[in-house]
């Protein structure tokens, strides 16, 4: 048997049942052990747990290893679980490597093929580890300045968090004013505070913050550089030059916020009957009302009879509800709805006791602290709850009782699926969120957008608020439907993150850049002409060992992306991605072809 | 079932013309007391509400009933109302076995002997020992109850009673709830078993009590009876629904549906055999109908009297 | 028949895109939909770091198809995915020159979530190379 | 099909305690309520909160089949008291029936 | 006077499961000292102990195990567990910051320094003894490690069914029994707190409707986890009563939530996506077993929840909108639950192979008489700002997150946790104690 | 030496007086310990040389169901009976033969 030149260690995880129920693990062991650079091939039930990675880092400290493949789940999972036990056995994080046999192998294969492939997954590794090097982290200066992109309630909230923090913040805004939809709003569900006392304390503090700058009416124009060094272009539309500020800032928060739902003409008779509105009019209504009548007045006319129709614009079903022009349909629930109709409706209730109300909806989701608490306050209010079916919603039509224009028909299943008419002098649709179309913005940034068409977060558990681009984060309704107080506990997460990214005033980046072989090097400059992210390679004069002056290809780590559109061009292969290298590719696929580990 | 309306009609009658609900007249009903010298003065006004001194007499009008239920001779019911109620109240009585009588008044007598026991300071006045008018309320007359309810309340009043030992549920709970909500009258009322003052005892046995639904739920008391119980050494047996969770026994369903009724009530007896104890009861309408099942059962009182 | 191509003829190579593709089968895993076990992804940060050697020493070394998944225009690196796909054109037209069915090599864009495409994908490579039969590529060539 | 009418519940008020829009139809007291019968009291209850007063009287002899036990009442979540809303409702029908 | 037995920090976090470890790591890694107290014997709350969760169904474990494991190695964390709070004050005059706490740690019986975490000792052991971290459905040793992935990987010597046989002693390769081991008294001192003190499940004993516990197969969401997590007790789904496969489960939903007859008014907000979840590992694992949800309202409100809830009504699992009102033993080991039929057609009765109770949540931890901090009506800890800010309390300086606060589910726990440790922060920025 | 003596003798009295005061916790243990051995051998008795199921193990040694598939899942878990084929809606349960000598966690 030849020697082991290379010592890589195979760690392979049962996941309790997840893998070992369809990958005779202990056989995967025992193959492994067999590949030519494998000195060690172990097993646990959790990889990751602690016992698992013990058993990392006694080998490595014992010497027995030096490179160290894991075979377990998805790597966006426990890559930098392992990667930090490495570093605790003293060694360089970066002679790891990770062979996905959960999500790619057990999850989605069975029997002998799966064991198989799990066998040659691990030799595609090894293949890889033979050739990792230690690397260190890219050490990047970053700018102790946060840029927040939004204005809203969760931009304020957000900026105010960073600045307290000592970092200076600016803020920018579209509008010509700061506080977003809260603006719009009232008293809030459900404990009844004023939207404009909460906008106002808290625009109170961020116009009188040091560390804050503020853009209104402006527009960010355009967006590059990388995590600490970012560049804006903002333009102010009060300005009539139309110049362009540019901001130096070393990180982005999104807090680009939401709109409401306009229902298309005809829905729920919506652009057809003037007593149709939605729930933000009615709110700007209540906002306005100052009758001390007994009924709400609505255009001078009392209301006796409303219907308030929930889910509409939310909840949407493929086949069931027709789609936008731009064929979207909004599938999700708007979450803050419900809360916001009980809301309203009790103030009405216990304001106009003689106007009556009548709630359709598919589901009450009061699910917030103090919210189901608006439902049986809604109910001892009188509010009558009628409940549809999506594929057979209320129908408003005209009445011919001059009293009430409308009448509202239901198909009840709290009265036992009868039809019940409702006759109506006012009907409220409680129109749900979407957010605001950031896909310029967006597209210049490389944020994934979700079939929702929210911004998509990276993990709604591991990472909640954050983009796979480092150093932007996101925050309020610009991800997902939440109300004020939620929308202000993404700020404080979002803003926790980009303290602690900047409290340094550098950043440590992942060493996966292009490295050049000084050696095989000619100067041909194909890779600079190749090289997608201007800055990231030069070619430079430089001395050689022969004391004369040759052209070589530089590359300036921090710009780099690690793309290796360089490393495909260069006809020596002189130029390769640390880390993930062509040849550690090539290698990869002769594992792969070679059927050694999978007899 | 039977036509409520002709129902409450036939009830409402003879609470008006009678002040019992099944005609019965009180002198022929209420004769416990006549051989044990009860005081006439005291703090407590010990008031039966008659419930108990009734019992026999429901048992036998639902037999009667309940032959007839979802026959053609249940339509003769409405004839029923032209019919004075003191005489078919009277037919009532004589139909009803004497030995059936006699047993319904064993439990006031048991309770009679046990406040004396526990020294409490009671009288008992037949004169103003009247029936609540519970069912009344229970089927919806509320005219017809709250009208027979002042009366009685005046007079209790006008007597200068203020606190009342009552010994069925419904009659604590028309005394404790309603009368004060329709009459705007209130007496302090206590269930006989919440005044017991026994000596300590230990029986080290085991019963199992059913609780009935308005001692249970309504009024909450059912744990006192428990207390009672362990302080002479009785353990009662843990059933699944008992106390605020208790099972009606069908009983106020009899005069609507019989057959209702006992389909609830085997129900019932059902869960409290499963103990394979002797069953307890406290409530002279519980007391009849799980007798009425066959189920080894006796008034708490008793039981009570037997131990103490 | 050697015993190894008992084992298996057809297998086919995905380059998987960190950022989309990587993550997109692994939600297929996720929702445990299965497809066919041939099939071994490797994690890139771009595709465009492939040299057209690259495929036709996959093909030489017995590789029956490839899939490359990538973010599309969704791309984090901007341009790289122009760069590929002109890399690809010459990619083809070489393949056409070698008489390789056009069809072991596709192209596609993969999201995260895109569970379905990502089957389609696999299952369409799966059929064709199983009509085609190992790739028999002049080594010398 | 029928219109609600929500004066029902005010005529209602002079019989009884004015909880039945207290009631979510969660169906509790239906289901266990000794009677084991055709969605009462819930139906009853659900009637009162669309005003449906002609189907009340239509069913009325259903609520005497009521014990008044007390048990749908213990345990309605919402505290609704559906036993005396039917106690409520009998009243009301006696009250009719005399009228 | 500062004594030397006092262990200073910047914060105190109160409860080591998934709020308070991500509180503590969101503070660590901005360089604030942090000691977390736990009062189970490995931190990972409630989270480590499910199964898959909703809406993405990745594993519980594989999420928590790294947050778990990066607090445990972290440099500016430091935990522990095993420990009761006997109090915490707030010393208001040191400008409204200054909390002092002491905590008593309970014996393990176990040196935690010497020991190794073999196991010997539990194997060796002879006492069988309820699995509470199995919901009671299997055994462990008298002496084990609580559970497989726990953090400390130390094991526990329950006192109580020990009978000091002496075997696990000899066994010991490092002698690391010690069964003389005392409750050891602590005092930390810290500028800030974060309450992450949780959740726990209305008990079943006390619902009558539900058979008080006493039901076969009839078993609480937690419990189902258990039955779920491919490290459960049995390591698939059968029922606890027999062992059989079921093919009918049954889901009550709001099981003493939304109630007022059981004193928990408000909504457990998290039951109904798991549930769901549950529902659709189980379709996964038994895909012929018919699956019941009863509901009054489903409420999938979060990101991408409506959508989970539209894929399990597509998969097949029934929905039906009904209160189940009560439990009875059925025969054959079923359980029949009684509901009223909407639809107007009467009063149903179904029997399952297996019923889920959705119980109701409930607070984990009882601020009084330990903590000054003041609870709402729920018995949840008072947020004193909910619109601008939910994670401060009515104490300055002390700041709660997660299901503390009331019913969480995991994501907006986590986004709360943050914003915790953001408030934290600031408060120590900006007051004179801070670093 | 005789240092070491003494703190033998010593430990030994402290082990005798703990066992006094947590006599009666002794006690119960040590009776729910030998009722689980005897319970336990009559399970691996009834296995032997066969696989059942709960209901029939549960049937052949006289035990409630829940009870049994308490200590199968328990035996299970420390790799002393493993889980068999499917019969009907049940599993067959067997031991882990060769009865390993050293326990270790079921994989």
């Amino acid at each position: 048997m030849e020697e082991k030149k290379n010592k890589v260690g195979v760690y392979i995880c049962y996941c309790g049942g997840n893998i070992s129920d369809h990958v005779d693990v202990e056989e995967v062991r025992n193959r492994a052990l067999k590949l030519p650079d494998v000195t060690v091939a172990r097993t646990n039930m959790f990889m990751c747990s602690d016992p698992g990675q013990e058993m990392i880092i006694e080998d490595l400290k014992s010497g027995k290893i030096d490179r160290v493949v894991v075979a377990s789940c998805a790597p966006s999972l426990h890559e930098t679980t392992f990667r930090g036990a490495i570093e605790r056995a003293g060694s360089n994080p970066f002679i790891y490597e990770h062979a996905n046999i959960r999500e790619q192998v057990s999850w989605v294969h069975h029997g002998d093929p799966a064991t198989d492939k799990a066998a040659i997954l691990i030799a595609s590794a090894t293949a890889k580890a033979k050739h990792l090097k230690p690397l260190a982290p890219i050490h990047v200066d970053a700018k102790r300045h946060a840029t927040v992109i939004g204005g809203g309630i969760a931009g304020i909230k957000t900026a105010l968090d960073i600045a307290g923090q000592g970092i200076d913040v600016t803020l920018i805004e579209r509008s010509p004013l700061l506080g977003g939809q809260l603006n719009s709003l009232g008293q809030l569900a459900p404990y009844g505070d004023h939207a404009s006392d909460i906008l106002k304390e808290l625009i109170d503090q961020v116009t009188g913050h040091t560390a804050i700058t503020i853009h209104t009416n402006t527009k960010v124009e355009a967006v590059s550089g990388y995590v600490g060094n970012f560049s804006l272009n903002l333009l102010k539309k009060s300005d009539p030059e139309n110049i362009p500020l540019t901001l130096d800032t070393g990180a982005i928060v999104m807090a680009t916020g939401s709109v409401s739902y306009t229902p298309f003409k005809g829905e729920y008779g919506f652009g057809q009957y003037e007593s149709v509105i939605t729930l933000p009019e009615l709110i700007r209504l209540l906002k306005a009302n100052t009758s001390s009548r007994s009924m709400l007045e609505v255009n001078g006319k009392p209301i006796k009879n409303m219907v308030m129709i929930h889910c509409v614009g939310s909840r949407q079903i493929p086949g069931i509800h027709p789609p936008k022009e731009n064929g979207t349909l909004n599938e999700y629930c708007s979450r803050t709805c419900c809360s916001a109709m009980l809301n309203a409706a009790n103030q009405i209730r216990e304001t106009f006791p003689e106007t009556s109300i009548y709630e359709m909806y598919r589901d009450i989701r009061t699910y917030g602290r103090g919210q189901e608490e608006l439902y049986m306050q809604a109910s001892a209010n009188k509010v009558v709850f009628m409940r549809y079916e999506a594929d057979e919603p209320p129908e408003v039509s005209k009445n011919d009782d001059p009293d009430y224009p409308l009448q509202v028909r239901i198909k009840d299943g709290l009265t036992f699926n009868e039809s019940l008419t409702v006759p109506a002098d006012l009907v409220v649709l409680a129109t749900g969120i979407e957010p605001n179309d950031v896909t310029n913005l967006a597209s210049q940034m490389k944020l994934p957008i979700g079939t929702d068409r929210f911004l998509l977060e990276v993990h709604p558990k591991l990472r909640p608020v954050e983009f796979p681009i480092t150093g932007i984060f996101l925050a309020g309704t610009c991800q997902a439907p939440m109300d004020s107080g939620e929308a202000c506990n993404a700020a404080g997460a979002a803003a926790v993150k980009a303290s602690a990214l900047l409290s340094k005033g550098y950043i440590e980046l992942d060493p996966f850049v292009a490295e050049v072989d000084t050696d095989k090097c000619q100067g041909h400059g194909a890779c600079v002409e190749a090289c997608i992210k201007e800055g990231a390679l030069t070619l430079m004069e430089v001395i050689n060992p022969d004391g004369n002056p040759v052209k070589q290809a530089q590359v300036t780590p921090a710009m780099c992306l690690g793309c290796g559109a360089c490393a495909a061009v260069c006809p020596e292969g002189a130029i390769d991605i640390n880390g993930w290298a062509l040849k550690q590719y090539e290698d990869m696929v002769d594992a792969i072809v070679s059927d050694s580990v999978a007899v | 079932m039977f036509n409520p309306k002709e129902i409450i009609h036939i009830l409402a009658n003879n609470v008006r013309q009678t002040q019992s609900p099944f005609g019965i007249p009180k002198f022929m009903a209420n004769t416990w007391f006549k051989d044990l010298a009860l005081p006439e003065k005291g703090e407590y006004l010990l008031f039966t509400g008659l419930m108990y001194q009734f019992a026999p007499y429901i048992e036998t009008s639902t037999q009667y009933l309940e032959k007839y239920e979802d026959t053609p001779m249940a339509d003769y019911l409405k004839y029923a109302k032209y019919v004075p109620a003191y005489l078919s109240g009277i037919g009532l009585a004589l139909m009803t076995p004497g030995k059936e009588k006699k047993k319904a008044r064993q439990p006031l007598k048991n309770i009679a002997f046990l406040l004396e026991q526990s020294k409490v300071d009671f009288c008992y006045r037949p004169d103003l020992d009247h029936y609540s008018g519970i069912l009344l309320y229970d089927m919806g007359d509320q005219a017809g109850f709250v009208a027979h309810a002042k009366k009685v309340a005046h007079r209790l009043q006008q007597a200068g009673i203020k606190k009342i030992i009552t010994i069925d549920p419904h009659t604590a709970y028309a005394l404790k709830e309603l009368f004060p909500k329709y009459t705007g009258i209130q007496f302090e009322v206590t269930p006989y078993f919440e005044l017991l003052d026994l000596d300590p005892k230990d029986c080290g046995i085991e019963v199992t009590l059913h609780d009935p639904c308005f001692f249970g739920r309504y009024l909450h008391v059912s744990d006192i009876p428990r207390k009672v119980l362990s302080n002479l050494g009785i353990q009662t047996s843990k059933i699944r629904n008992q106390g605020e969770f208790t099972s009606c026994c069908g009983g106020p369903a009899e005069s609507i549906s019989p057959a209702l009724s006992n389909d609830i009530m085997d129900k019932r007896v059902k869960e409290l055999e499963t103990t394979g104890k002797p069953i307890i009861a406290y409530c002279p309408i519980c007391l009849g109908n799980l007798k009425k099942s066959g189920a080894n059962v006796e008034d708490l009182s008793s039981l009570l009297v037997r131990h103490a | 028949m050697s015993p190894q191509a008992e084992k298996e003829d057809n297998k086919i190579l995905i380059l998987a895109t960190e950022t989309c593709a990587y993550p997109g089968a692994d939600s297929v895993g996720q929702a445990h939909s299965p497809y066919p076990a041939n099939t071994y992804i490797l994690r890139v940060r771009a595709p465009v770091l492939f040299p057209e050697s690259f495929y036709f020493d996959c093909f030489k070394k017995g590789i029956s198809g490839i899939i490359i998944m990538s973010c599309g225009e969704e791309c984090p690196y901007d341009g790289a995915y122009k760069a590929l796909a002109k890399r690809l054109d010459a990619v083809y037209k070489k393949m056409k020159e070698m008489a390789i069915d056009l069809r072991r090599l596709r192209l596609t864009a993969i999201c995260t979530v895109c569970n379905r495409a990502f089957l389609k994908e696999v299952n369409d490579m799966d059929k064709s190379v199983r009509e085609l039969g190992p790739p028999l590529v002049n080594p010398s060539l | 099909m029928s219109s609600v009418n929500l004066a029902f519940a005010k005529e209602l008020k002079a019989y009884s305690e004015d909880t039945a829009l207290e009631c979510f139809n969660c169906g509790t007291c239906s289901a266990i309520c000794p009677l084991v019968h055709d969605n009462f009291p819930r139906r009853m209850i659900r009637y009162i909160q669309v005003g449906a007063k002609d189907k009340i009287l239509e069913n009325a002899n259903d609520l005497w089949r009521c014990l008044h036990c007390g048990l749908c009442t213990h345990t309605c979540p919402r505290q609704a008291d559906p036993g005396e809303i039917i106690l409520g409702l009998k009243r009301f029908v006696v009250a009719n029936w005399r009228a | 006077m500062v004594s030397p037995d006092i262990k200073k920090f910047d914060t105190l976090v109160v409860g080591g499961g998934i709020a308070g470890l991500q509180a503590a790591l969101d503070l660590g890694d901005q360089g604030y000292t942090v000691a977390v107290v736990e009062k189970d014997a490995s931190i990972g709350g409630k989270m480590i102990r499910l199964s898959k969760v909703f809406p993405t169904l990745d594993c519980a474990s594989c999420i928590t195990t790294p947050k778990m494991s990066a607090a445990a190695h972290h440099e500016n964390i430091t935990l522990f567990t095993y420990c009761d709070l006997v109090s915490l004050d707030t010393d208001e005059s040191a400008n409204g910051s200054g909390i002092n706490c002491r905590i008593i740690q309970r014996p393990r019986y176990v040196d935690p320094v010497k020991c190794i975490g073999c196991r010997q000792c539990e194997y060796i052991c002879p006492v069988h003894v309820p699995d509470m971290e199995q919901g009671g459905l299997s055994a462990k040793r008298a002496i084990s490690i609580p559970f497989s992935n726990a953090i400390p990987q130390l094991p526990i010597l329950d006192i109580e069914h020990c009978m000091l046989c002496g075997q696990c002693e000899k066994v010991c390769p490092t002698n690391a029994i010690d069964y003389f081991q005392q409750p050891e008294d602590m005092m930390l001192s810290a500028n800030t707190a974060i309450v992450t003190t949780g959740f726990e499940l209305l008990p079943v004993k006390t619902f009558v409707q539900y058979g008080n516990g006493s039901i076969p197969n009839v078993v609480d969401a937690l419990q189902m986890e258990r039955l779920l997590a491919p490290h459960g007790p049995y390591n698939r789904v059968i029922r606890p009563s027999d062992g059989m496969e079921p093919d009918s489960i049954a889901y009550v939903q709001c099981a003493g939530s939304r109630d007022k007859s059981h004193g928990v008014p408000y909504c457990s907000r998290v039951c109904c996506m798991y549930a769901i979840k549950q529902a659709m590992l189980l379709s996964g694992s038994l895909p012929l077993a018919d699956i019941t949800i009863y509901y009054m309202d489903i409420r999938a409100f979060g990101k991408g929840y409506e959508q989970f809830y539209q894929n399990a009504k597509a998969m097949g699992i029934e929905f039906v909108k009904a209160k189940v009102a009560r439990i009875d033993q059925g025969d054959n080991g079923s359980a029949t639950v009684r509901y009223e039929r909407q639809d107007g057609s009467g009063t149903a009765s179904q029997d399952h192979d297996l019923v889920v109770l959705s119980m109701g949540v409930v607070p984990g931890w009882n601020p009084e008489p330990i903590c000054a901090v003041s609870k709402s009506t729920d018995h949840f800890i008072t947020s004193i700002k909910p619109k601008i800010s939910p994670v401060l309390t009515s104490i300055n300086g002390v700041f709660v997150a997660g299901a503390a606060a009331g019913p969480k589910d995991i994501v907006d726990t986590i986004t709360e946790s943050g914003s915790a440790a953001m408030e934290a922060a600031k408060f120590m920025s900006n007051s004179p104690r801070g670093n | 030496m005789e240092t070491m003596d003494t703190d033998k003798a010593a430990k030994k009295a402290a082990m005798k007086d703990l066992r006094a005061q947590r006599k009666d916790l002794i006690e119960a243990a040590s009776l729910q310990m030998k009722k689980q051995k005897k319970d336990i051998k009559a399970i691996e008795a009834f296995l032997t040389g066969r696989a059942a199921t709960i209901p029939d193990i549960a049937q052949g040694i006289g035990l409630p169901t829940d009870k049994t598939l308490w200590y199968i899942a328990s035996l299970k878990k420390y790799g002393r009976i493993v889980e068999g084929s499917k019969a009907g809606a049940f599993f067959n349960y067997a031991l882990n033969e060769p009865a390993n000598n050293t326990e270790q966690e079921e994989v």
